[in-house]
């Protein structure tokens, strides 16, 4: 077992593209099913490291601990879920391609254990995720693509920086390295670098100050194109932005800064969002709210809350998935995602779902969203952290009346058209929301992972060179 | 200790009210229906704060899509918000527990443990969750809208049922679970006092509604409003009181919203201006509602004495005269709208026009019974008793006496529901006969509008059903008039308007081109670069 | 035994209610420089009423209105002791206490609110109307009152609160609390100037209107013992009550007339101006009176 | 030819300040410029700024270029010049071809649709559209 099928299976199959190119939403599914299945079978194998070496400098190290395993296992999940709603749609190569790609690139991102091999994949999944927002093929489609490689490119620039300015002063790019001789480096430079690296990962983890191009992007691609987006990309960048943080045992005024940035992510998302009416920049703004909380955990540091942040990863992927898959189905019935379309059709199940899967995204029980949420807010409030509890539970409330406002139209209104939503679709989506009722009712065994991760996060996985 | 959650108010909720409404109920909705009966038993046999929470938003939410199939959208807004709002509050509380105890099952809290400034703040939240709720003036907005637009037979579930949420919670919070914390006892000062000036307030607001339901909601509000006073009393002769008064004001609102909702099937009118002369049409809604009204204003001969004496003696004893003059005043001025009810619907003329529809036989079933109940516990006041002492018993609290079922006893004296019942009984009948008897013979009127009238004859056109307009004249009452006019709705809705003006100028940010985006981004580096070093 | 005591009760209740009402229409007549009717006049009234041939009815609900009034002051004067001593003329004063009375005040007038309200006459409920109006402000002196009496005796029970007067009557130990509930008690007499309720002037005959032949002559009586009820709740819980049935006659009458003399040289307060009044000055010395309590 | 410098050390200041002087350029560009076109050309500028900075850093006048011929049978850091970032400019430079082709692309694709390639005419997204 290899960790190099991660990024090689895909690739082959991508290479391999013209022996197949009339199944290509099959082989996608069955490319995705094995790489879940390969994930799963790690678990006991952790943590496990794997070096393609020529010569020492040159060698590509790529790492699988309890931590990356959890996400690598979330992504795959998801590509699985993807693939397998777009089964019904057909061939289509644009799609095959660009997610299979963002694929290889958001797991190259968390297995590498080389600052440069992690600009490859940056780059890789950026590309893809460039293509993807592409994908229909309109104005909005291009605008947004190019919006998005502008402050994609710029982001590139700095990532670019930081890491040559770390070559430079100690000459390593080995995380583990990187991370024994990091003290060793002027201070000032230190700094430069740090901000380098923030600048780079934080716009594209969404971060504040730094993702006001987030919600035209989302608004430009496919609905199913924002599922990925939402669970897989923005959160490969941000698990990468804090594996590095704690690495770097950065400072707590940084890792304080880093809080509040996580913490005005939050507040000025839900906010956004409460005006908002375009369905599609809703679910974005939402997604950066989670984002926001998820940083303002994650900067604690603190054993309880990063386990706690990462059930919320795992949770809110799940159920933006499941969202974003609904509102997929309805785009391509009312071609628009105005948040008016919520009211204007008839299908019971449909609407149970977006209800459900809203419930969770919104931390309330008895959904796994809540088991996410409590835990971040008792391990707040066991650090103290009593303001942090108070601005999530006040800023819930903006969340909760924008997003009830848009599960509001289902009950309302008139002259509804019935959807058919195929029994494939149902079988999904229902097996995503039973996914979120399973993990609410019983968090422990996924808890128990949270916190083995959590642990393993912050231990500083060196691995020996 | 904490098989308290599985007796009085489980029982009563579950037996009682919801398996008489659940057979009522359009097919639909049956699903959400039992997720809240499901979320109700969560929040009862819960052993650890998080499931009671999870119990806790289920009823909410499962509410809220009920609701929202009769709701307007700004209705629906401002339930799920301010029953979100008070949620929150209550994980506020939980989190911060969990905080001190390191753990949420009940068993592993232990209150004395808690810092007082922790404690206090604790008890602030739990305010917000119970008073959000009970519908605290000033936070009551949520729940007259939304009983007056849900479908009748849910209003009867939200004002019967949910509206008791909150004092269950203040029940297992303050007096089971952090009973020994040492929480300021200023607070439940406070607490008393607005328990009671919402009940003041949402009676006169009431008295001048022209809709039933509106009607009733601000009454529930005003019952509540004593519940929570009474509680906040912390003490056990107090409990069985709210307890009782609980158990009479579920009975009550049961009965008088599917009074209601009968009227309505029968009408489809919702205003006492549209109504009016139904007691002839329908004698025995009539009979019944007027029980559900004598109850209400808590007249003895029915159950509502009971518990509302219960109050008063749980008052005195601990000498808060002037709470108690505010409760009692209150209580008087029910006497309004109790009659408002009544007229509005039953009795001054008929209006011409209306048709009239048959009310479903099932909607009898719910009120008979709590009728039926009503009479009982007139008649034998004691018969809850031990039941409710269960609960203070297990609290620590001395029980109350109820050796005999016809007496209900309080350290401030005690009365005698039989002998009441006996003698207006008896008086009754005596005078029924003694009218009948009479040489004189009453002659039925053949024309309703055959009255004395200033003289003049009315004739049909003649609106003579204005008294339906009662309470009016409470707007020329200086003290009441402010009370009436104004709102703290305006409140809500200019903090709504500062959100989502804050709201667009956040989302203009988002709208940025690519350059400026990056600029900002530029920018950002720029000042961390010079600032944090 | 009991049933006899009762009756006794009843007996003079009814007569004593009547005597007074015939003294009230005498003396107020005497104030205003009239000679007024004789004495006997409302009882032979009711009398007349009551025999007459035919009475108006406008359903069973308009039959029934008169019945539970009076009803209703059967048991306000059956729950209320008569003396502070002994066995007889106790009543079911056992069976209840100061808080049910209070209650009790109020049933009857609801039963025949609903009869008047079923005739449809909307005179009628204009009267009921400024009679609940007014009780809004007029029970709150009179509670804060009680409350100060049931708190200072420590029960709500008649024998205690009496018993406890025994060295000195609330009357001089809370003067404002007896304040209070004196002027709150005028209006619950339907003297001025509280009695806007029935003022023909102001209302087409008020609450009264379509009642005519038995049914007045029913409500004509359950007034007189209802008056007699609300002089012996006022005697008992502010003077002590009574040892016999002298000291009865006597502490009654004393209050009745004084209650007729203010009530006839006052002019008549709108509704509204009544509530202002009562919720300000009657309200304002029952707090200042509990506050000294 | 940088024999004139004489030490490494002012080489190295002189190349990172002619870089930055360049990267500032381009970064003005992107920010300024008002044509797609312009603006991806700028990032690639920004970008060569970068890699000439890197290699350059990385030159030292005394040593050989890390190309193993003519004796050379290992990575010796004491003959040749460190060959890792020059590895890495390498793959990077392939990597912002790609990027730019991508982009490119889009512009055209973009251009043919509306007939313009002005970024501050992009009208396309945001609210109610």
């Amino acid at each position: 077992m290899s960790l190099l099928y991660f990024v090689l299976l895909p690739l082959l199959a991508l290479f391999l593209m013209p022996l197949y190119r009339k199944h290509l939403h099959i082989i996608s599914v069955m490319l995705n099913l094995t790489l879940l299945t390969l994930a799963l079978t790690c678990t006991h194998t952790l943590p496990m490291v794997e070096r393609v070496a020529v010569d020492l400098p040159f060698a590509i190290t790529f790492v699988l601990e309890r931590a990356s395993w959890l996400l690598l296992t979330l992504f795959t999940l998801i590509m699985s879920l993807v693939s397998l709603y777009h089964l019904r749609y057909g061939n289509d190569k644009a799609l095959f391609v660009a997610s299979t790609m963002l694929g290889v690139g958001v797991s190259g991102l968390i297995l590498s254990h080389d600052l440069f091999n992690i600009y490859i994949f940056f780059e890789i999944s950026s590309i893809s995720a460039y293509l993807l927002t592409a994908l229909n093929q309109d104005v909005k489609a291009y605008g947004g693509a190019i919006r998005y490689m502008i402050v994609g490119a710029f982001a590139s620039l700095f990532l670019l920086l930081g890491i040559m300015l770390i070559y430079l002063s100690i000459g390593v790019l080995d995380i583990g390295a990187i991370a024994e001789r990091f003290g060793l480096i002027e201070p000032r430079l230190q700094f430069l670098i740090l901000l380098s690296l923030f600048i780079g990962f934080g716009i594209k983890a969404e971060l504040f100050g730094l993702n006001f191009w987030v919600a035209d992007i989302y608004q430009a691609s496919r609905s199913s194109v924002g599922s990925l987006f939402s669970a897989l990309l923005s959160k490969s960048y941000l698990f990468v932005l804090f594996h590095l943080t704690y690495l770097l045992h950065v400072s707590p005024s940084q890792l304080f800064f880093l809080g509040l940035i996580g913490a005005l992510t939050f507040v000025a998302a839900e906010f956004s969002a409460f005006k908002s009416h375009e369905s599609k920049r809703i679910f974005a703004f939402s997604t950066l709210g989670q984002i926001g909380i998820i940083t303002l955990a994650l900067s604690y540091a603190d054993a309880m809350l990063s386990a706690a942040a990462l059930m919320l990863i795992l949770t809110h992927a799940v159920a933006k998935t499941a969202l974003f898959l609904a509102l997929d189905l309805l785009e391509r019935h009312f071609h628009s995602s105005h948040s008016t379309i919520f009211a204007r059709f008839h299908a019971p199940f449909l609407m149970g779902i977006i209800a459900l899967a809203g419930l969770s995204l919104l931390g309330i029980p008895p959904f796994a969203g809540f088991v996410a949420k409590l835990s971040i807010l008792t391990g707040l409030a066991s650090l103290e952290a009593y303001g942090a509890v108070a601005l999530i539970l006040l800023i819930s409330l903006i969340e909760a009346a924008y997003l009830f406002r848009l599960l509001t139209g289902f009950r309302q209104g008139t002259g509804k058209e019935r959807l058919y939503v195929a029994w494939s679709h149902k079988l999904l989506l229902g097996f995503m929301v039973l996914l979120l009722l399973g993990f609410g009712l019983m968090p422990e065994p996924l808890l128990q992972l949270c916190q083995a991760a959590a642990a393993s996060m912050l231990g500083g996985n060196h691995v020996p060179l | 200790m904490f098989h308290f959650e599985a007796t009085l108010l489980a029982h009563l909720f579950f037996g009682l009210s919801l398996l008489v409404i659940l057979p009522l109920l359009r097919r639909r909705d049956l699903v959400l229906h039992l997720l809240l009966l499901l979320s109700l038993g969560i929040l009862f046999y819960a052993s650890s704060l998080a499931t009671l929470f999870i119990g806790w938003e289920m009823m909410g939410w499962s509410s809220y899509f009920i609701l929202a199939s009769s709701a307007r959208v700004a209705t629906l807004q401002r339930y799920i918000l301010f029953n979100l709002g008070g949620a929150f509050a209550l994980l506020g509380a939980i989190a911060l527990l969990y905080g001190f105890m390191g753990s949420l099952e009940y068993r592993d809290i232990d209150a004395s443990l808690l810092p007082p400034w922790a404690m206090n703040a604790i008890a602030l939240l739990l305010f917000v969750a119970v008073f959000v709720k009970s519908g605290i003036i000033g936070l009551h907005d949520w729940v007259v809208d939304s009983y007056s637009e849900a479908t009748p037979l849910f209003s009867a579930i939200l004002s019967a049922i949910l509206s008791k949420a909150g004092i269950y919670l203040f029940i297992v919070m303050f007096m089971v679970l952090l009973k020994e914390g040492a929480t300021e006892p200023l607070l439940f000062e406070i607490m008393a006092w607005l328990g009671v000036i919402t009940s003041i307030v949402a009676t006169f607001k009431a008295i001048s509604q022209d809709e039933m339901r509106r009607l009733l909601a601000y009454s529930s509000i005003a019952q509540i409003g004593y519940i929570i006073t009474i509680l906040a009393l912390m003490q056990g002769f107090a409990l069985e009181a709210a307890l009782y008064h609980t158990l009479i004001h579920t009975l009550i609102k049961l009965l008088l919203f599917m009074n209601i909702a009968s009227i309505i099937a029968i009408t489809q009118k919702e205003r006492f201006s549209e109504l009016g002369g139904m007691i002839y049409h329908a004698p025995v809604l009539f009979l019944l509602l007027v029980i559900g009204i004598i109850a209400l204003a808590g007249m003895p001969l029915l159950g509502g004495f009971n518990s509302k004496f219960l109050i008063y003696t749980a008052l005195l004893e601990e000498k808060r005269a002037l709470l108690l003059g505010a409760v009692m005043f209150s209580s008087a001025s029910a006497f309004l709208y109790c009659y408002k009810l009544v007229y509005g619907i039953y009795l001054g003329q008929r209006p011409q026009e209306a048709s009239l529809h048959v009310s479903p036989k099932s909607y009898y079933l719910p009120q008979l019974l709590s009728a039926a109940l009503l009479v009982l516990l007139a008649l034998l006041p004691s018969l809850p008793v031990g039941y409710l002492s269960v609960i203070g018993v297990e609290l620590g609290f001395a029980p109350l006496d109820d050796s005999n079922l016809f007496i209900l006893q309080s350290a401030f004296g005690s009365f005698h529901g039989g002998a009441l019942m006996g003698a207006f009984g008896v008086a009754f009948v005596a005078l029924l006969g003694l009218l009948q008897l009479a040489h004189s013979k009453a002659k039925k009127v053949k024309d309703p509008l055959d009255i004395s009238y200033c003289g003049e004859v009315p004739r049909s056109e003649t609106n003579l059903h204005f008294g339906y307009g009662m309470g009016y004249e409470l707007h020329r009452i200086s003290f009441i008039a402010p009370l009436l006019r104004h709102h703290s709705r305006v409140l809500w809705d200019r903090l709504s308007l500062i959100a989502s003006d804050f709201s667009a100028l956040l989302s203009s940010l988002y709208s940025l081109s690519a350059q400026h985006v990056t600029l900002l981004a530029l920018l950002l580096f720029t000042l961390l670069l010079l600032g944090g070093q | 035994m009991l049933l006899l005591d009762l009756l006794l009760m009843l007996l003079i209740a009814y007569g004593f209610g009547f005597l007074y009402y015939g003294l009230y229409r005498n003396l107020s007549a005497r104030v205003h420089g009239r000679f007024g009717p004789s004495l006997a006049q409302s009882f032979s009234d009711s009398i007349k009423l009551f025999v007459k041939e035919e009475s108006t009815t406008f359903g069973w609900m308009f039959y029934l209105g008169p019945v539970i009034m009076a009803s209703g002051a059967v048991l306000n004067v059956l729950f209320i002791p008569f003396l502070n001593q002994g066995e007889s003329l106790q009543g079911l004063s056992s069976y209840g206490n100061l808080i049910v009375v209070l209650y009790l005040m109020v049933l009857g007038p609801l039963g025949n609110a609903l009869g008047v309200g079923s005739s449809g006459n909307p005179f009628g409920v204009m009267g009921v109307t400024r009679g609940l109006t007014r009780l809004l402000a007029l029970e709150l002196p009179f509670y804060l009152a009680a409350i100060g009496v049931m708190i200072d005796a420590g029960s709500a029970d008649f024998g205690i609160i009496m018993q406890a007067q025994s060295t000195q009557s609330n009357m001089f130990a809370h003067p404002l609390l007896f304040a209070a509930a004196f002027i709150s008690f005028l209006g619950f007499m339907g003297k001025s100037p509280f009695d806007v309720v029935g003022a023909p002037q102001e209302v087409y005959s008020g609450p009264a209107t379509e009642f005519s032949g038995k049914f007045l002559a029913l409500l004509m009586s359950q007034s007189a013992m209802f008056s007699f009820a609300k002089l012996l709740l006022m005697v008992n819980l502010f003077w002590g009550g009574a040892d016999h049935l002298g000291e009865l006659v006597a502490k009654t009458f004393v209050l009745f007339v004084a209650a007729t003399f203010i009530g006839s040289v006052y002019a008549r307060f709108s509704t509204v101006q009544s509530v202002e009044f009562l919720i300000r000055i009657p309200t304002l010395l029952g707090i200042v009176g509990l506050a000294l309590l | 030819m940088f024999d004139a410098f004489g030490s490494s050390a002012l080489l190295h200041q002189a190349i990172t300040l002619l870089c930055f002087i360049i990267f500032g350029v381009a970064l003005f560009g992107v920010l300024v410029k008002k044509n797609l076109f312009n603006i991806f050309l700028a990032f690639s500028i920004a970008e060569a700024a970068l890699f000439l900075f890197f290699i350059g850093n990385h030159y030292a006048a005394q040593l050989q270029a890390p190309i193993l011929f003519e004796g050379l049978s290992r990575f010796d850091p004491a003959v040749m010049v460190d060959p890792l970032p020059q590895a890495m400019i390498l793959t990077t430079i392939v990597i912002g071809i790609a990027v730019l082709a991508l982009a490119l692309t889009f512009v055209i694709r973009y251009y043919k649709l509306t007939g313009h390639m002005r970024i501050d005419e992009m009208d396309e997204l945001g609210e109610d559209r």
